[in-house]
């Protein structure tokens, strides 16, 4: 069994993205008052990557599960389910 | 989106054609026996024909008028009847025979033309310009032809200007305005617009409408009319024969031995 | 003397198409349906035994009625189609009114006795299909650039066929503005979500220039991040590309780009992800940051 | 424009919603059931295990028709360290009459919500509710996108992410010690392997719980889960715990599959979805009032979510709650009262069953569950126990119950030990 990449994970799930309409939108300017950022490491799909110290995240394979919403220490997202139809559709659940 | 405009005298039929099909991005395929799998695949109405549908929509909500959904397929294909109903037509028709089940795009398009004749009087026919499993972009040219009316395809825009259908087709050297009287038979590109989701009311309003199945005999076709003319021998996964040379080394190393292959392929 | 037709408006395609019918050709003479005098002149020379070429006509779709006239008289043995749109709606047309089956974007074509055989994609890409066809005329619009043109011969006679307009009014023809210059590149370099800043597409710019080639990109980076216009995102719903070389800058190499890119001769991937889907679909592969790679490879080639 | 009124709009086709929705038609009512997924199922993502109970008071015997992957007949916890698993393992044919069954979500919940269409309730799927109609005070229905639809009740069946109720005022944000966040692989294996290396009969399933190396000491636990041809391997991890742990879900749940506890039962496997999902882990800490002025809340929205340590129950709970809310819906339309009074009847066939009397009785477990010791300084003393004990190497052995106490010394001392092993058994 060979160590997956999370891309290769995300890879094996089917997303309907919702072009041009992101659910979940990150206020930059807040998020840069938080150090800990615990959605680095507590998000499932690992969305949200830091890049030159800045949080750079991407909704096309959000897996819905609303845990960032929950861990932002800064209340810095504005969170929502994708419009219906779209987002992640699980084939086994 | 005002539905439909009302107090417009004489009432537009439009026949939007779509077809049930496998979902694309439920299939996958085994990498040993590159055989198809299609467990747990959903089906969908074919991408391009919710284009279809709503273009159709769209003209009668400009022109008044109506929409009849039609679909031929398997006793699966029921299960298409209340998403395409949910996305603006008045009534759907749906021709049901298991032989559909490996019918090729020219029994498909025999099979249509013979459940528009037993619709009867319509105006306008929209199709997909190709379906997301097969895309051989031929049924609605087909059914233009056997039912000897005008035939647009590869349309992006459409317009009814005093009764005179308007439309621009995207072909590779550019766009071809082009006008036809009706009736006549248009299939349209995904970018002609933007399929409006199915709102809750529609959705709802959907199991309401009214929905008549016909059988292939009703088509004035026989079983024999079914046989395909083009028989598949196999379908297998698709797979790219590459050397899958992995370069190694630091990055001058890696730097070194691909700057020579490219000089090899390319003269620069 | 039974005939293999063979119908393009676009030239290219017209001589390829020549190519295919020499190939499937057994003792069939091959004649040409041409819609301007030099595809008439160009088809004559390399293969055709007989070229009809349609005069006046303001839309070629407007020649069907009499090819279908002509086809039920004569009966080819196969009519091979080109793969323009235009060549598409002739070709259905004409099966539908001969009631045959119609191929579409086949290749690997051949022929046992009456039987024709053809492979085809389907699935968006995911599956390869072999159809077979008994009935005549076999009919398919072939994919392009699967057959390189016959060498230039004696040319043969060419005819000119006039007919009636159709039912379809021209207005007008708006030639487009955005060519599709990836298309026909010889290089093409691509980027994809790997690329994490819009001005990092200088590097493939530069190295597209170096190797006289075009940048294209994946579908995120049109549709989603629209660094580049939508012409340039190869995919299925995207463009086809079919390079001496392409490359790939941080393209992880979904199953729906892969099939934009399937007849590359040569595929080269850059991509830090050594998981990444185009590094078992490319002949050679890079694993490592873009980012040093390909700065390195710019003064390397002398970029 | 609301030209149709219903009984009951239900949001959200789960285990829960699509219950009330079953319950309410069956009697007669005009229930709306809206889910966003394309089809019922399609959002929904659980560890695996549905304990069939509550669903066979509803439907008898549902399993004989119900889309189930295996009955579950061995049950297994593991204590795991870096280099080792110490497990307690029992199979048995007991558990036949109260049977669990491993489930994947997509094809259940869309069978479940088909029983509930078949009783006559409207299913709309595809369509996202985004909030709560209310008229001074009161909840008349709800509006998605544009379209506004009323009925007497809302049953918000919407899932963990309690959005609905959020918008409405009725509840605030989720704190993250009371959910855990889940990731999970289903790895395709094949039938004949799965029932060799879990040494099951046919069709029969088992389920393990993980607790220690896997979530490298933080608060929460790995799962596996056999189903036909298919295994759910996942972990949970309590959400507070990211904010100062340097790991994330991410790498865990790949290096959870590398252990060695893990790995061999996997080899060959393939992943054929990735998933994941938020577990609610408060208990009563974090349920909101669940009975307002024309809304009941029921399911992951109500927090109904049991977690042991040893055993995790949601499903059972929510479709409890569902056939309860159905009932008080009921109870309102005959005395044609819809407020919070003439619902009253869910609240107290909640406290009068197993869902509140249950949550209850293990009311103190998620405090207990603070304590880190459980997942990293346990697991170890457990290794170290069961490791001397069948240690033969010569040394001249010393008498267990000496042997054992030096070993607890050694990981924080008896009297430690002691108070934490009572806080458990009394919360348990």
């Amino acid at each position: 069994m060979k160590y997956l990449s999370i891309e290769e994970r995300l890879g094996t799930t089917k997303f309907i993205v919702d072009e041009g309409m992101p659910h979940i939108i990150v206020d930059k300017t807040i998020c840069a008052t938080c150090q800990e950022k615990p959605c680095l490491r507590a998000c499932p799909a690992g969305l949200y990557q830091l890049q030159d110290n800045e949080i750079r995240f991407d909704y096309a394979g959000c897996l819905e599960c609303g845990t960032c919403r929950v861990v932002c220490l800064k209340k810095a997202l504005k969170w929502d389910y994708p419009r219906g139809t779209f987002g992640v559709e699980f084939r086994y659940g | 989106m005002p539905f439909p405009a009302k107090g417009v005298t004489e009432r537009m039929k439009v026949i939007a054609c779509y077809k049930w099909v496998l979902d694309e991005a439920d299939l996958k395929v085994d990498a040993k026996s590159r055989a198809l799998l299609t467990d747990r695949a959903k089906y969908k109405i074919s991408e391009y024909d919710r284009n279809a549908i709503e273009c159709g929509v769209q003209l009668v909500e400009q022109v008044g008028g109506e929409v009849i959904a039609l679909t031929a397929g398997t006793s699966n294909a029921k299960n298409s009847i209340k998403d395409a109903l949910s996305r603006g037509p008045a009534q759907a028709v749906l021709v049901k025979d298991e032989l559909m089940g490996q019918a090729d795009s020219a029994v498909t398009a025999k099979v249509l033309a013979g459940a528009i004749r037993k619709i009867g009087a319509y105006d306008i026919i929209v199709c997909g310009e190709g379906s997301s499993d097969e895309y051989s972009q031929q049924v609605g040219i087909r059914l233009g032809q056997l039912l000897e009316i005008p035939v647009i395809s590869f349309v992006n825009k459409v317009e009814m200007k005093n009764n005179v259908l308007r439309a621009e087709r995207k072909l590779e050297n550019g766009i071809e305005v082009v006008e036809v009287n009706l009736p006549a038979i248009i299939t349209v590109l995904p970018d002609i617009n933007e399929a409006r989701i199915p709102s809750l009311k529609q959705i709802l309003a959907a199991s309401k409408k009214p929905v008549q199945e016909l059988t292939v005999a009703d088509c004035g076709l026989s079983n024999a009319d079914l046989e395909p003319k083009v028989h598949r021998l196999s379908v297998l996964g698709a797979v790219m024969e590459r050397k899958q040379v992995r370069i190694e080394g630091d990055v001058s190393e890696m730097v070194q031995q691909v700057a020579n292959i490219i000089k090899k392929e390319v003269s620069c | 003397m039974s005939k293999i037709w063979v119908i393009s408006e676009t030239q290219s395609t017209l001589l390829e198409l020549l190519a295919h019918a020499k190939g499937i050709a057994q003792g069939e003479s091959i004649v040409a349906w041409s819609f301007s005098a030099e595809d008439a002149q160009a088809a004559s020379q390399q293969g055709a035994d007989l070229v009809y070429h349609f005069e006046g006509l303001k839309r070629p779709e407007d020649c069907t009625e009499e090819l279908i006239k002509r086809a039920k008289a004569e009966l080819p043995v196969a009519i091979l189609c080109g793969n323009s749109k235009r060549a598409k709606e002739i070709a259905a047309r004409l099966a539908a009114a001969l009631d045959v089956g119609l191929i579409s974007e086949g290749f690997n074509l051949k022929r046992n006795g009456d039987n024709f055989l053809s492979d085809r994609y389907i699935y968006g890409g995911l599956c390869v299909t072999t159809q077979e066809v008994t009935a005549k005329p076999f009919m398919a619009v072939m994919a392009a650039k699967m057959a390189e043109p016959l060498a230039k011969g004696t040319s043969c006679p060419v005819e000119t066929v006039s007919t009636p307009e159709s039912n379809v009014k021209f207005v007008e023809l708006r030639p487009n503005q955005a060519k599709c210059d990836i298309c026909g590149a010889n290089v093409v370099v691509c980027v994809g979500r790997g690329i994490s800043k819009e001005e990092d597409l200088e590097l493939a710019r530069r190295l597209a220039a170096k190797l006289g080639g075009e940048v294209g990109c994946t579908r995120p980076v049109a549709e989603d991040l629209h660094w580049m216009p939508e012409e340039a995102y190869i995919g299925i719903s995207g463009q086809t590309v079919k390079p001496v070389l392409y490359i790939g800058l941080g393209v992880s190499g979904q199953i729906q780009h892969l099939s934009g890119i399937r007849d590359s001769k040569t595929i080269i991937a850059i991509d830090k992800n050594e998981n990444a889907p185009i590094i078992e679909s490319a002949d050679y592969a890079l694993v490592g940051d873009l980012y040093q790679i390909v700065p390195a490879l710019l003064n390397e080639l002398g970029a | 424009m609301s030209e149709e009124r219903f009984d009951a709009i239900v949001v959200g086709a789960g285990p829960a919603g699509s219950v009330a929705a079953y319950c309410m038609a069956k009697a007669g009512l005009e229930v709306l059931l809206i889910e966003r997924g394309n089809t019922p199922g399609a959002k929904n993502m659980t560890g695996g295990r549905l304990y069939g109970h509550s669903l066979h008071k509803i439907i008898p015997n549902f399993w004989e028709e119900a889309p189930i992957e295996r009955k579950v007949l061995r049950e297994t916890v593991t204590f795991m360290t870096k280099e080792s698993e110490v497990s307690l393992d029992v199979k048995s044919e007991k558990w036949n009459d109260a049977p669990s069954f491993t489930v994947l979500r997509s094809e259940f919940d869309a069978w479940l919500a088909g029983k509930a269409e078949e009783a006559g309730a409207m299913v709309a799927a595809g369509v996202r509710v985004d909030e709560l109609i209310k008229e001074n005070g009161k909840v008349i229905g709800v509006r998605c996108d544009e379209d506004e639809m009323q009925a007497n009740v809302v049953i918000a069946a919407d899932g963990v992410n309690p959005l609905l109720a959020q918008r409405a005022g009725i509840r605030s944000e989720l704190l993250p010690k009371h959910v855990a966040t889940g990731a999970k692989e289903v790895i395709e294996l094949p039938k004949q392997v799965i029932e060799d290396r879990f040494n099951l009969t046919e069709d029969t399933g088992a389920a393990q719980l993980f607790v220690g190396e896997c979530t490298r000491g933080l608060q929460g636990g790995g799962f596996l889960y056999t189903n036909k041809n298919s295994i759910s391997l996942g972990l949970v991890i309590t959400a507070e715990e990211f904010a100062h742990s340097q790991y994330s879900i991410v790498d865990l749940m790949e290096e959870f599959k590398m252990h060695p506890a893990i790995r061999p039962l996997i080899e060959g496997g393939k992943v054929v979805e990735y998933s994941g999902h938020l577990v609610p882990e408060g208990g009563l800490g974090m349920m909101p009032p669940l009975v307002h002025d024309g809304l009941l809340i029921v399911g992951d929205a109500a927090g109904l979510v049991l977690n042991t340590g040893y055993m995790v129950r949601g499903m059972d709970l929510a479709i409890a709650s569902g056939e309860a809310a159905a009932k008080a819906v009921i109870a309102a339309k005959e005395a044609e009262d819809y407020s919070k009074q003439g619902l009253s009847l869910y609240q107290k066939e909640l406290d009068n069953s197993f869902v509140m009397q249950d949550l209850k009785t293990y009311s103190k477990a998620p405090a207990f569950m603070e304590n880190k010791r459980i997942f990293g300084l346990y697991p170890s003393l457990v290794e170290d126990m069961m490791v001397n004990l069948f240690k033969v190497d010569g040394v001249p052995a010393k008498p267990l119950l000496k042997e054992a106490v030096g070993t607890i010394k050694h990981y924080g001392g008896l009297m430690q030990l002691a108070r934490d092993a009572w806080k458990g058994v009394s919360s348990l």
